[in-house]
């Protein structure tokens, strides 16, 4: 953890964690199966099941959720939020799980590191590329008369502050 | 009926739905042909007032004595045309309908000249039961202004004190030594978690306070005889028995719990409970240090020897889950259920309440129930859990029970006593399940609570104040009348065999100091079972005798 | 009609078709479109799943910017959409996140009040521009070529932050894509996801998925799928050959076009100039149909 | 004897306390606000478990009111003002005019054969038309045309009058005016009912897009033999037979999201009954039943249930669906489901899905409640005095509640509650000495 982080962010980003575990409300969930009924990864992934993943969390069961590498294969449809009857969400339950598993330094994709990495090295998860043509040939945004692309002014400064946060949330 | 039989014949456009298809006009010319047909006429509307003050105006200036209708249907119009004949002087029971729209114009719509002949078909088959027609009487009975509710729980409570607000005297009839019913062993009641003494007390207090309510205690109902608004009803106390006179009578003894002995470790396990045992306990603050609960639900319920659902045990179970959590919200709280019965607005809110305390909801499936056993230090709960797809390991400090509501024991000799019948599982039968939910098919006998099937304490209230209104209405009027159509036993043919009486829906028929058939014309319905099935033919109906339908039979099938 | 042009990661990557044809199509409606400097990623997916915090850090900051020119934004990506109307949101609902925010944002020179309105470009299109004004400048109907809209899933939910359009049956590209000329029919599987966020944790079961769609969107005709939302067209255009192995159906083909591409043939530029060229499904066959080159 | 009763609604709960009462011998004004008596359960196919046909166990009980002496019907009315107390409130009856001289039609039906104008038949829940000018039913009481004014050509554009020339009973009346009727009654009964939630809001279920996506109650109309196809199964967007139905339960019901939380009590129970209906027609027909849990605590309703299963084949599964699609090109729909038992996520072909819609309280109850000067619930529907001890009481002495007004429930207990509220009126009756 970076010496200059303000400990007040720390503890604030982790109550928000924490919150956001309470306002879940797994504990109301019916059961109903219109989350996974919906649900495109359900439908292909066996193992991945939104409406099973918040029993779990009703049931207390969040170590064994944590480390699950199901969390990790939501395609973010919103399906599940857009209909759940209870406006429960199992979307942003994720969202929460893999936060709460990133903070405790559980399996995550590698890709999340080459997206951070980028983030904190450009401003983006990824530079301009050179692009095949479909008749052959590459094209680069300025063969094509596209402006150049520019990030933040001020790298260094940017770079701290989002390190700091990341880092806050991996915290303790 | 001596004289001649005189036929007036009233054939009904009915707009154009009859006219636009049966020739009308030939039907009227057709029926004056008919033997003892005195006079006929086409109605552009029979039913309009005009209509009927053309019937009474036949009546009186071609002296009929009988009447045919040919029209619509009997159901909505035969008691208007009946109202005509005796408005003109002549018993309702010489009117005869012939159905020649709903049963003839509208089903040959297509088939004009057939439609016309139908309908001359059907007005001949009318005209000759017509001719064999005879007045009828319906006699009237006095009915006893005082009712019997046999059970002192909160079901007969309601209903004495409703009948007494009514202005009946009440006979209450309570095995136990003292009020209250299953309400004394219960704590709180759902869903407003009022204390079941609560509800108790101003209907104890109504009932013993009202000097028109005989509560009588230890005992028990030992005969009733006689039918709606005689009946004589006999009542056993340890000082002896007493006869009582009553009009009425309303079942509301109860139902039992099931004792779920060597269910899911009862009685075998330490620490295995049920939900009225874990409600005593709540009620007399004997609990002890729980910190853990698992509730299983349907424990005997639901399955092939008790098939049925016993509706409250979810609700409950709801309660007093969220009651264990009121008390301590780090009690860890499971119910295992197979599908959750909370319905309607107040009992799905026990439900979320329930689950925003934290109570852990587990579905079981029929097929794989919990299993409890004993453990090191108190039970252990295995169970699949469907859902998840798993099997869950529980150590509770104490497994709770959800059994059923059972049949009291006594329901198979009140049955026999009053002759009312009792569904598959035992509880009281009503005489119909949809329109008819507080009545038994034979008359004058009502039924409420949960002797007719588990309910809650507010579905039984409403029901008992229901079974009062039924029981209240022949009370109220004092005299009844009854039907005259019934059937008549003819003692000469009768062999006293008794299948007339085992057939009989509402118990009309007895047997005679002779042995043979009699019938009780005030509680008979006319059904004509009885006729059917006597194997001497001794039995004919009023106003359906067998001659009557010969001559219409035969009508049918060949011109006059 | 005046907006700040907010590209995202993937447009400025690699997606010049989306880029080169909005600013093509767009100025010819009357839309003004602005350039952001000094602006980031938006931090979905990529932060939102680690750090709930840095992620709408990152979507506050590029919205401070769009504040500070005194613009509403337009995002090009349906993922960036998202991301700022969750952050709004957000930092609506949580005075205490929106302080840290802001406490950071100082220390960039730059400062978040949520001043800045975010809107999509099919609301830009539908809502702002109307289909009236886009048909009246329609100069070459795209007759007899059968569309299938795709608009999808973060611009159509969640339907409770900020409604682009019906979450269940949405219609507005379709009204888009018919204004030009074009047929469209509703299709159950328009509401659906492309699959590609799974591409990070499950690459083969992304390609299944994407191709159901592919596959259905052939069955029932059409000579084409539409879409704004480059992470579907990188999924459907750019790996529709992989899709094809991954699901072994070698008679797959579906043309895929950005809307403004083929807002852009109508309006009568050329296929260059909307980087057509860079499309790597089978498009030419509708293009040279719309543009009456058929050789 | 005595002042009267008044008793609000006229459904099989209104009924059949109008009957206790009015058999007692106290006076009864039933007060109805559409054409006929009937209710929703005169609209009903069958009832369960012993499938009789509903109307057919009903309209005995409609005539018997509308013959019984101590029963006065008014239609097409409503209560707009009540003061006084129990024993003795005075109340104003407003009655929409019919356009048709009660005393003299007879009910022949030439007026709506030869009517012009064809409106949607919301009584057959618009699967198909009426005429403007109409008798809502044939077993309708009392058996009385009505002109709907609203699509009548003569009260819109003054013309046609057709009805007037070819009824020969001379009964249409155009210069009927709408009456203010004052009562005076002992006490009042509230049987209101209720209506079906609207499930066009739950856009995944397509309801409202597709035409083969129907409510239980237009399926009850579509499976009636006095219905728009004469009870055979023809779904309404082309009339092919559907074989392969599915029921969702919990549709507007059990939901914090959209429509409303609470379970309806009835429909796992009508579900069954319907697919024991298309099983009855074509036994070879494939019929699921999705749902939450199955509510089964009443009498019966479990045996029901099983046979359902092991005698008729109906499938339950557990799983509330997703989403409902339509083929563009067959037409056919697409259940998308999970079953929760097993955590299958899979998809079934049907030719007709019916949404089992969840009951709600009816938005006039707000205006009557207002009249009468009661408490309506979160949800609308009218409160008793106490859920567990005066279930049937309001907070004003002399006004009663029964049936579905507040809140859903069943037949037999409607029923049994309306007798129970006649109970009460008849105390009420005997306490203020009449």
């Amino acid at each position: 953890m970076s010496s200059d982080v303000d400990q007040r962010e720390v503890e604030f980003i982790s109550l928000m964690l924490q919150k956001s575990v309470g306002e879940m409300h797994a504990e109301v969930c019916d059961q109903c199966g219109k989350c996974s009924s919906a649900c495109p990864v359900s439908k292909e992934i066996e193992g991945f099941n939104p409406r099973q993943l918040i029993a779990r969390v009703a049931l207390g069961k969040m170590d064994e959720l944590l480390a699950d590498e199901a969390i990790w294969t939501c395609t973010t449809c919103l399906k599940c939020r857009e209909r759940c009857p209870e406006e429960i969400s199992p979307y942003d339950v994720i969202l929460v799980l893999r936060n709460l598993a990133y903070r405790a330094g559980l399996n995550y994709p590698g890709g999340y590191d080459d997206f951070i990495n980028g983030i904190l090295e450009r401003g983006f998860i990824s530079e301009p590329q050179e692009v095949r043509a479909r008749g052959g040939g590459k094209l680069s945004r300025g063969a094509l008369g596209l402006p150049g692309v520019k990030g933040p002014k001020d790298m260094g400064v940017f770079r701290g502050i989002v390190e700091k946060i990341i880092e806050a949330g991996k915290g303790n | 009926m001596s004289e001649e039989p005189r036929i007036g014949v009233f054939v009904c456009h009915c707009g154009i739905n009859i006219g636009g298809y049966v020739d009308v006009p030939e039907v009227v010319k057709y029926s004056m042909t008919l033997p003892d047909v005195v006079y006929a006429e086409p109605n552009l509307y029979t039913c309009s007032s005009d209509g009927l003050q053309k019937i009474k105006e036949a009546i009186e200036n071609h002296r009929l004595n009988r009447v045919v209708v040919a029209s619509c249907t009997p159901r909505t119009h035969e008691p208007l045309f009946q109202g005509a004949c005796e408005e003109a002087g002549l018993n309702k029971y010489i009117f005869e309908m012939a159905n020649i729209r709903d049963q003839c114009s509208w089903v040959h719509m297509h088939e004009p000249e057939k439609a016309t002949q139908k309908a001359k078909d059907l007005v001949r088959m009318a005209v000759a039961k017509a001719r064999l027609l005879t007045p009828e009487e319906e006699p009237e009975i006095d009915i006893h202004p005082t009712g019997l509710v046999i059970g002192g729980g909160v079901s007969g409570m309601t209903a004495a004190l409703s009948l007494m607000n009514q202005g009946f005297k009440v006979h209450l009839v309570e095995k136990e030594d003292k009020l209250g019913g299953a309400l004394n062993e219960l704590g709180t009641l759902f869903p407003t978690n009022v204390k079941a003494s609560e509800v108790l007390k101003p209907l104890i207090n109504g009932v013993e306070e009202s000097p028109d309510i005989v509560v009588h205690l230890n005992s028990t109902v030992k005969e009733v005889k006689g039918f709606i608004g005689n009946f004589e009803a006999e009542i056993e106390s340890k000082e002896g028995s007493e006869l009582f006179e009553v009009g009425t009578v309303i079942v509301a003894t109860g139902a039992d719990y099931l004792d779920p002995v060597g269910l899911f470790g009862y009685s075998e396990v330490q620490g295995v409970v049920t939900q009225l045992e874990l409600e005593q306990k709540m009620k007399e603050g004997s609990l002890g240090d729980v910190k853990s609960v698992v509730m299983v639900q349907c424990a005997g319920s639901r399955i092939e020897e008790r098939p049925y659902c016993s509706r409250i045990c979810c609700t409950e179970a709801m309660k007093n889950a969220s009651l264990l959590k009121e008390e301590d919200s780090d009690r860890d709280i499971y119910v295992l259920y197979r599908d959750l019965q909370t319905y309607g607005i107040e009992y799905t809110e026990m439900e979320w309440d329930a689950k925003r305390k934290g109570v852990k909801l587990v579905k079981y499936d029929k097929a794989r129930p919990p299993v409890v056993t004993e453990g090191e230090r108190g039970p252990v709960v295995k169970v699949w859990a469907s859902l998840l797809n798993e099997e869950l390991t529980i150590k509770p400090d104490l497994v709770v029970l959800s059994a059923p509501l059972v049949p009291n024991p006594d329901n198979k000799t009140l049955s026999q006593l009053l002759k009312v019948p009792l569904n598959r599982d035992g509880f009281f039968m009503e005489a119909h399940v949809k329109l008819r939910p507080v009545d038994f098919a034979t008359d004058g006998i009502f039924v409420c609570g949960t002797a007719h099937s588990p309910k809650e304490v507010a579905e039984s209230i409403s029901q008992a104040k229901g079974a009062a209104s039924r029981a209240g209405i022949p009370m109220a009027k004092g005299r009844l009348k009854t039907a005259a159509i019934t059937s008549v036993v003819d003692e000469d043919k009768c062999c006293g065999c008794g299948t007339c009486i085992e057939m009989c829906a509402y118990n009309a028929i007895t047997k005679n100091e002779r042995g043979l058939a009699q019938v009780t014309a005030a509680v008979c319905k006319g059904c004509g079972v009885c006729g059917a099935s006597c194997p001497e033919r001794a039995i004919t109906m009023r106003h359906f005798t067998d001659e009557e339908l010969e001559a219409q039979g035969l009508a049918a099938i060949k011109e006059a | 009609m005046k907006y700040a042009l907010y590209l995202g990661c993937t447009v400025q990557s690699d997606q010049y078709g989306f880029e080169a044809s909005v600013r093509e199509t767009l100025p010819k409606l009357g839309v003004e479109l602005v350039d952001m400097d000094d602006v980031s990623c938006c931090g979905f997916p990529a932060l939102s799943s680690v750090s709930v915090t840095g992620w709408h850090y990152l979507s506050a900051r590029n919205l401070a910017i769009a504040e500070k020119m005194g613009l509403d934004v337009l995002p090009l990506c349906n993922g960036c959409h998202l991301s700022f109307i969750e952050t709004i949101h957000a930092l609506e609902a949580d005075p205490g996140l929106k302080e840290i925010v802001n406490r950071n944002l100082e220390k960039e020179g730059l400062h978040y009040e949520g001043t800045a309105k975010v809107v999509h470009l099919i609301e830009v299109l539908h809502d702002v521009v109307g289909v009236e004004g886009i048909s009246e400048k329609v100069k070459t109907r795209l007759e007899g070529v059968k569309l299938a809209a795709h608009p999808g899933c973060h611009a159509i939910r969640p339907s409770d932050l900020q409604k682009v359009d019906d979450a269940e049956n949405p219609q507005k590209l379709d009204t888009l894509i018919k204004a030009l000329g074009a047929e469209t029919f509703d299709y159950p599987e328009k509401i659906d996801c492309c699959g590609s966020q799974l591409a990070v944790s499950s690459g083969r079961s992304t390609l299944k998925i994407a191709g159901e769609k592919l596959q259905a969107v052939q069955s029932y005709g059409f000579d084409g799928l539409v879409t704004t939302c480059p992470f579907c067209f990188k999924m459907y255009d750019g790996r529709q050959r992989a899709i094809k192995g991954a699901i072994g159906d070698r008679s797959l083909e579906v043309p895929v076009f950005y809307y403004t591409q083929i807002l852009g043939l109508a309006l009568g530029s050329s296929p260059e100039k909307l980087g057509l060229q860079m499309n790597q499904s089978p498009v030419d066959g509708v293009v040279n149909k719309i543009l009456g080159d058929d050789e | 004897m005595g002042k009267p009763v008044l008793v609000i609604g006229g459904g099989v709960a209104g009924i059949q306390a109008a009957l206790d009462l009015a058999d007692r011998g106290l006076k009864v004004h039933l007060v109805e606000k559409s054409p006929s008596i009937g209710g929703v359960m005169a609209q009903l196919d069958k009832t369960f478990p012993t499938m009789d046909c509903s109307i057919c166990i009903l309209a005995p009980k409609m005539i018997e009111c509308f013959r019984h002496p101590n029963i006065t019907i008014h239609t097409l009315s409503k209560v707009t003002g009540v003061s006084g107390g129990p024993g003795d409130f005075k109340v104003k009856v407003l009655k929409e005019p019919r356009s048709v001289d009660a005393s003299k039609c007879t009910g022949c039906g030439v007026c709506s054969e030869k009517c012009p104008t064809k409106v949607k038949d919301e009584w057959q829940e618009g699967l198909t038309e009426r005429k403007a000018i109409h008798i809502m039913f044939p077993q309708a009481v009392p058996l009385i045309a009505c002109i709907d004014r609203d699509n009548c050509l003569y009260f819109q554009k003054g013309i046609c009058q057709v009805c007037s020339k070819v009824c020969q009973a001379g009964a249409i009346d155009y210069e009927q005016k709408a009456e203010e009727i004052d009562l005076d009654v002992s006490s009042i009964i509230v049987a209101t009912g209720f209506q079906e939630y609207d499930p066009s809001e739950l856009g995944e279920y397509g309801y409202s897009r597709f035409e083969d996506v129907i409510t239980a109650k237009e399926f009850e109309r579509l499976v009636c033999a006095s219905g728009p196809t004469g009870g055979h199964l023809n779904r309404p967007s082309d009339g092919k037979l559907a074989h392969r139905v599915a029921f969702v339960q919990c549709v507007g019901s059990r939901s914090h999201q959209k429509g409303y939380p609470f379970c309806s009590s009835v429909c796992c129970m009508y579900a069954t009954k319907e697919a024991v209906l298309i099983k009855e027609h074509e036994p070879a027909s494939d019929v699921t039943i999705f749902y939450m849990d199955l509510k089964v605590f009443g009498q019966g309703f479990q045996e029901f249930v099983d046979r359902a299963q092991s005698h008729w084949g109906v499938k339950y599964i557990r799983g509330r669906p997703g989403e409902i699609r339509r083929n563009p090109v067959t037409k056919d729909l697409t259940v998308w489901y999970e079953n929760t038992d097993t955590g299958e996520v899979a998809e079934k072909e049907v030719d007709l899905v019916v949404l089992c819609t969840t009951m709600i309280s009816r938005p006039e109850n707000k205006e009557l409640a207002d009249v009468l000067g009661l408490e309506l619930d979160e949800w609308g529907f009218f409160e008793p005095l106490d859920p567990v001890m005066n279930p049937i009481e309001t907070d004003k002495p002399g006004i009663f509640i029964c049936g579905c007004c507040h809140g859903p429930r069943d037949i037999p207990e409607s029923v049994a509650e309306a007798s129970g509220t006649a109970a009460c009126a008849a105390e009420t009756a005997r306490r203020y000495g009449q």
